[in-house]
């Protein structure tokens, strides 16, 4: 008389909560999830093949629009793959300002993981109130690069220009009220009942299932695993940065909260010691005109706020482009896991999982 | 109801039937320039190469030398002044903070392992800018990469990256497949290479390593690899009625124009009259289709 | 055609199309849908420094059945191609498109195989912006000709078409 | 007093009909605005301010400053209201889209449901004790009648509040299973379950006040619990209030408890498929829920029109001499306090996150019910003991 039947539901390619064009099919009891699967490639654009004709220069500006909300770590990525691939060495100043403008980016990214993730568990306020912060990071952006978003903010071998006069000024302005707008958002979120009982258990992965997966970032440190790959391979000027690699234990997404926060805490810490300790000296290499490589392939990992972004090149002989330009996108191989999280959990908490993820489509799909 | 002053519209020039496509094929960026070398970094062909640019530096010089021999006992038979000694040709040193990194030998003691754990399975190990790859053969890929997961010495816990590149002018093998590998517990990192030709089935690392799926998926994608004992094989990124593999040397850019979609409803042909219009002004080669 | 007729003129509809107009431009209701990196811009368009919800554009509606205004907010592929023509037709008329950024334009940097080069090429857009990304100031003046181009519209000249086919 | 006739008696019901109409759509509309508002300044935005038009003509002087004072800051923070008539208008010349597969009756009725049900549930509810006013000796036909507070101050008021109300959740399943769509089904689902269990506890805490007034009568219960009590419901009551408020946000779909509509979850829940001015009948009907649960709230826990915060009753007794035509400070403070309980769903929007659906079932099995039957146990013993 009575049978079951399993509903299934599409969330997305156009759905509020997916952080752009995620699609993900789902199989429901109820409102339970009895499978879940999720399908890419809404925003493929190319840009591998893009960047492979396209000389080594030219390839920065599409990695500003891969992962666009951490244009600068994706930037830092790919010179810092570059320099490998030909062997330059880049001044230190260049590189704490790159350091430094890393960080300030990871700020940036966080705050919008923060925004979006509230946002779809239903805080709205918060959303206002990290993009109002977000407003002045951007500004220290455009006043270094000219740009809010899409920054193209390094060169290969250092920087286009140093630092702008009053850039240290601002700098150290926003630091000294980030601190207390991190207190904001805690007391609206941290002790908060509902928002504790819509994160702590939720979208659990064990430690063994994200290295398997292959998550990295902030997903793997709240599971436990200190894995960090400013520290684990020191690049740019972190080796000379007194910096945590916080950590939790829970593995779900209150403990992904708190890792993300007191990340953004350290971030602050790493600007206000490369603010402190900038060494003088030029901000370019002396590196040629055009750059030709000679046969080599590189893979150079960078902790963007997402988790591990690498960058793969392969050089030919004699040609100004690279033979083979390949990304390691953090999104791609972290939203893996998403059906783990998800099976078995309400369809509520799958709102959760995709905003605890911390996913952009752009690098996703490249 | 027409006003007589107001010149009657030319009539607009007689529209070809038929929907119409640009034609891609004429424009230069459909036309796809095949690359010529293979790029592949090993220590073998490095040395090979020094090897040979020596040898032929060294035939130069013994030339240069030669026709000097040649020339000075021309002049002195002619009575003129004997002409100058020839100088060897210095490499010249650029004055920048570049440092190419060559291929060096294997000195790592993974690599060392793996050579001696693997023996003949192992094509080749070398350093280079600091990474440690190993070639190994095709067929023993799985083998390699749970002994990289499950050795003591070794334990790469994590699969960081799975890629596959194309090389037309290569023979006998046609895509590299590389692994990388990151151990997180020893703070190191190790890429694994396979040479896969056109055709040939390498096993999937799902086996080993779960998060090889996607990545894989990416790569039959892409470049139209399959893998055996893949869980889902299907394309990922592109639609599944896509056309060829994008990541191939001999796909163009801009594609084989599935991205020249409309959608939009024409109302009696309207804007297919004014692109034609567009066109003939432009001197746009415009052509029908080709009939399926 | 140029010059109104005494009797257009003195029709009331004219009048009545005018506040019609008016509460259409006023209440302009976006769907939530964002595509690439514009999406982020149209968010901080829609936050506290530049508060899109000044101009009545607040309400972010996540259905496209409830809204007005389709904001193709970054790069358009192949792939999510027929999904946008599907969300513009479930949309009720009036409705209106901005193509914000190059991207949406012209396919922008993104001459490559999977990109469609302009959303026109699927929809009909009203207001084209450039940039890549727009800054939010972009949107909100891309906005406000869209709102010009309201208040200015005609339902004459928005079926113009239909009813040219129809006779 | 002269009694009335069956026609001055219609007569006079048409135009309380009339005055009720007219207030829901005046305060509805408010209170639409008043959350952009109110989330703007939570939100360190301006919210709507402007209608479209430039600087001249009418909507120039819109634009500028609705009134003389449009200028002075606080004031001007009025000027978006015009918007709101706009937002009305649009609705209603929006194209009405009914999807190929929906049923198209039911599909067309559930609106109607919705908005009617909220409607009528104010026939029960006095605004003012006793006498409204009385015509005037010139007014034609009705002169020297009186006009009660409320339209039908019937006796059994509470009994037809809560059962209208419960009307418009069919409105909501309703719409959602004739979408014939899948976020409007989960939609509808979600809101007859909790609809369901949150009525359970609503009712109960509704009783304490039954209890203590012993009528079912709204005015009277009122009456009982400001004056019998001659102190705010919610003093005795915090309890009852609590769980009364809470109940009242789950029924009226409100964050924290939106389930049907949750629009990160369900794109926008059982209104998915609807476009128009029958979405607005919806979005109406929501609002005007709230007015209806805020109108229960101030009548039985802040004092109704009875009592005044703060010791202001007396001077108001001191200030406006009895057997004034207008029974004013009542109905203002009554308006005011609704506006207040209107002003706290707002706030609470604007602050805290949703819930999950399992989570929201918890709230109201385990903890209100439980609460409120010990409330209810409670409230009856201490009726007994006194």
């Amino acid at each position: 008389m009575f049978k079951n039947e399993e509903m299934e539901i599409n969330l997305g390619p156009q759905h509020p909560s997916t952080h752009g064009v995620l699609r993900v099919k789902l199989r429901l009891d109820g409102e339970t999830i009895t499978h879940c699967k999720p399908i890419i490639g809404y925003l493929h654009r190319g840009v591998e093949k893009i960047c492979e004709n396209q000389t080594f220069f030219q390839g920065q500006v599409w990695t500003d629009r891969m992962d666009y909300c951490s244009a600068v770590a994706n930037n830092l990525g790919w010179a810092e793959a570059n320099e490998k691939l030909f062997g330059i060495t880049v001044p230190r100043r260049a590189q704490y300002i790159r350091t430094m403008l890393n960080e300030f980016n990871r700020l940036a990214s966080h705050l919008i993981w923060l925004a979006t993730h509230a946002l779809d568990i239903g805080a709205m306020t918060v959303f206002l109130y990290a993009f109002r912060e977000r407003e002045d990071i951007l500004d220290l952006n455009e006043a270094f690069c000219g740009s809010r978003l899409t920054t193209t903010a390094f060169r290969i071998g250092g920087l286009r220009e140093d630092l702008p006069p009053g850039f240290e000024k601002m700098a150290r302005k926003f630091l000294a009220k980030f601190e207390t707008c991190l207190e904001e958002y805690e007391n609206l979120l941290s002790e908060n009942r509902i928002w504790k009982k819509r994160t702590i258990g939720v979208a659990k992965l064990s430690a063994e299932d994200a290295i398997a997966l292959g998550v990295t970032g902030p997903v793997l440190r709240a599971a436990g695993v200190p894995y960090d790959i400013r520290k684990a391979f020191p690049y740019a000027a972190y080796a000379e940065m007194d910096f945590e690699v916080p950590t939790q234990t829970a593995a779900d997404t209150y403990a992904r909260y708190l890792v993300r926060m007191a990340e953004m805490r350290q971030s602050a810490r790493i600007v206000q010691q490369c603010l402190d300790g900038m060494p003088e000296g030029p901000v370019m290499a002396k590196i040629p005109k055009i750059l030709k490589p000679e046969v080599n392939e590189v893979y150079h990992a960078t902790e963007a706020p997402k988790g591990e972004i690498g960058y793969y090149l392969v050089g030919e002989k004699g040609s100004t482009n690279p033979y083979r330009f390949h990304v390691r996108a953090p999104g791609f191989i972290n939203l893996q896991c998403l059906p783990k999280m998800a099976e078995g959990a309400l369809i509520a908490d799958i709102v959760a999982a995709i905003g605890t993820l911390d996913i952009v489509l752009g690098e996703i799909d490249r | 109801m027409t006003d007589p002053i107001v010149p009657q519209p030319e009539a607009a020039p007689e529209a070809p039937k038929g929907p119409y496509v640009y034609d891609y094929a004429a424009s230069p960026q459909r036309q796809v320039v095949m690359p010529k070398t293979v790029p592949l970094p090993s220590r073998r062909t490095y040395l090979a190469e020094v090897k040979a640019a020596a040898e032929a530096d060294e035939a130069k010089w013994q030339k240069m030398l030669a026709d000097f021999e040649t020339a000075k006992t021309k002049a002195e038979a002619e009575g003129k002044d004997a002409p100058k000694p020839p100088v060897r040709p210095v490499p010249r040193k650029d004055d920048n903070d570049m440092k190419t990194p060559w291929p060096e030998e294997a000195k790592d003691a993974d690599l060392l392992l793996l050579q001696a754990c693997l023996g003949a399975k192992v094509e080749e190990v070398f350093e280079q800018a600091g990474e440690l790859t190993c070639q190994v053969s095709k067929d023993t890929i799985l083998e390699v990469l749970l002994l990289c997961r499950d050795h003591a010495d070794l334990r790469y816990e994590m699969l960081a990256d799975q890629t596959a590149t194309h090389y037309p002018a290569a023979t006998g093998w046609d895509y590299s497949v590389v692994y990388h590998l990151t151990s997180i517990s020893r703070r190191k990192r190790l890429r694994l290479r396979i040479l896969v030709p056109e055709g040939f089935i390498p096993d999937s690392a799902c086996a080993a390593y779960p998060s090889a799926n996607w990545m894989e998926r990416e790569i039959y994608d892409m470049l139209g690899i399959t893998f055996a004992n893949h869980p889902d094989m299907t394309r990922i990124l592109c639609p599944d009625d896509w056309e060829g593999h994008a990541l191939r040397k001999d796909y163009p850019v801009v594609g084989w124009g599935q991205r020249d979609i409309a959608f939009r409803e024409d109302r009696g042909g309207m804007i297919e009259r004014i692109a034609l219009q567009k066109a003939g002004q432009l001197g746009i080669n415009l052509k029908q289709p080709k009939a399926e | 055609m140029n010059q109104p007729t005494a009797l257009e003129q003195i029709l009331i509809t004219t009048k009545v199309e005018k506040v019609m107009n008016w509460s259409r431009a006023t209440s302009v209701w976006p769907v939530t849908f964002g595509l690439a990196c514009c999406a982020i811009e149209m968010m901080a368009a829609g936050a506290s420094r530049f508060d899109f919800d000044r101009f009545g554009a607040g309400i972010f509606r996540a259905t496209p059945r409830q809204a007005d205004l389709m904001i193709i907010a970054g790069t358009v592929t192949y792939k999510m191609a027929p999904t946008i023509k599907l969300l513009y037709d479930q949309m009720p008329e009036p409705k209106w498109v901005i193509a914000m950024g190059s991207c949406a334009t012209a396919g922008g940097p993104f001459d490559s195989y999977h990109t469609v080069q302009g959303v026109d090429k699927i929809i009909p857009v009203d207001v084209f912006i450039p940039g890549c990304p727009p800054r939010p100031e972009s949107l909100i003046y891309g906005f406000l000709k869209l709102q010009d181009k309201i208040m200015t519209s005609s339902l004459a000249d928005r079926y113009k078409d239909i009813f040219e086919e129809v006779g | 007093m002269p009694t009335p006739t069956l026609s001055q008696s219609l007569a006079i019901t048409l135009i309380q009909c009339v005055l009720v109409v007219l207030f829901v759509f005046v305060v509805v509309p408010l209170t639409v605005f008043a959350e952009r508002k109110v989330l703007g300044y939570l939100q360190q935005r301006l919210g709507s301010t402007r209608v479209a038009g430039g600087h001249k003509g009418v909507t120039g002087w819109m634009n500028r400053g609705m009134w003389k004072w449009g200028r002075i800051p606080v004031l001007s923070y009025w000027r978006g209201i015009p918007g709101l008539l706009a937002d009305v208008l649009k609705l209603i010349l929006k194209e009405d889209v009914i999807p190929a597969k929906a049923d198209k009756f039911v599909f067309f009725i559930a609106p109607a449901l919705s908005m009617v049900s909220a409607v009528v549930v104010f026939a029960a509810i006095s605004f003012v004790p006793g006498t409204f006013f009385i015509f005037p000796s010139w007014f034609p036909g009705l002169a020297g009648l009186p006009v009660s507070g409320g339209i039908a101050d019937i006796n059994v008021g509470l009994l037809w509040i809560l059962g209208v109300a419960s009307v418009g959740v069919y409105g909501i399943v309703l719409a959602g299973w004739a979408s014939n769509s899948k976020y409007p089904l989960l939609g509808g689902l979600r809101s007859a379950a909790q609809m369901v269990s949150y009525e359970v506890p609503l009712a109960i805490s509704l009783l304490v006040p039954v209890v203590l007034s012993g009528s079912l009568n709204f005015s009277e219960m009122a009456r009982e619990m400001a004056i019998g009590l001659s102190a705010w419901g919610l003093v005795p009551q915090l309890l009852g209030f609590l769980i009364y408020l809470t109940c009242g946000f789950a029924e009226t779909n409100r964050l924290p408890f939106d389930m049907p509509e949750a629009e990160n979850e369900l794109v926008a829940g059982f209104h998915t498929e609807y476009s128009g001015m029958k979405f607005g009948f919806f979005y109406l009907a929501e609002y005007i829920n709230m007015t209806v649960v805020s109108a229960l709230a101030a009548g039985f826990f802040l004092g109704g029109p009875w009592l005044l915060p703060f010791g202001l009753q007396g001077l108001f007794n001191h200030l406006l001499p009895a057997g004034s035509w207008l029974a004013g400070p009542h109905a203002i403070f009554f308006v005011a306090k609704i506006i207040f309980l209107l002003f706290t769903y707002i706030w609470v929007r604007g602050t805290i996150p949703r819930y999950r659906y399992d989570q929201v079932m918890t709230v109201a099995w385990k903890y209100l019910i439980p609460m409120a039957l010990f409330n209810l146990l409670l409230a009856a013993l201490v009726r007994c003991a006194v």
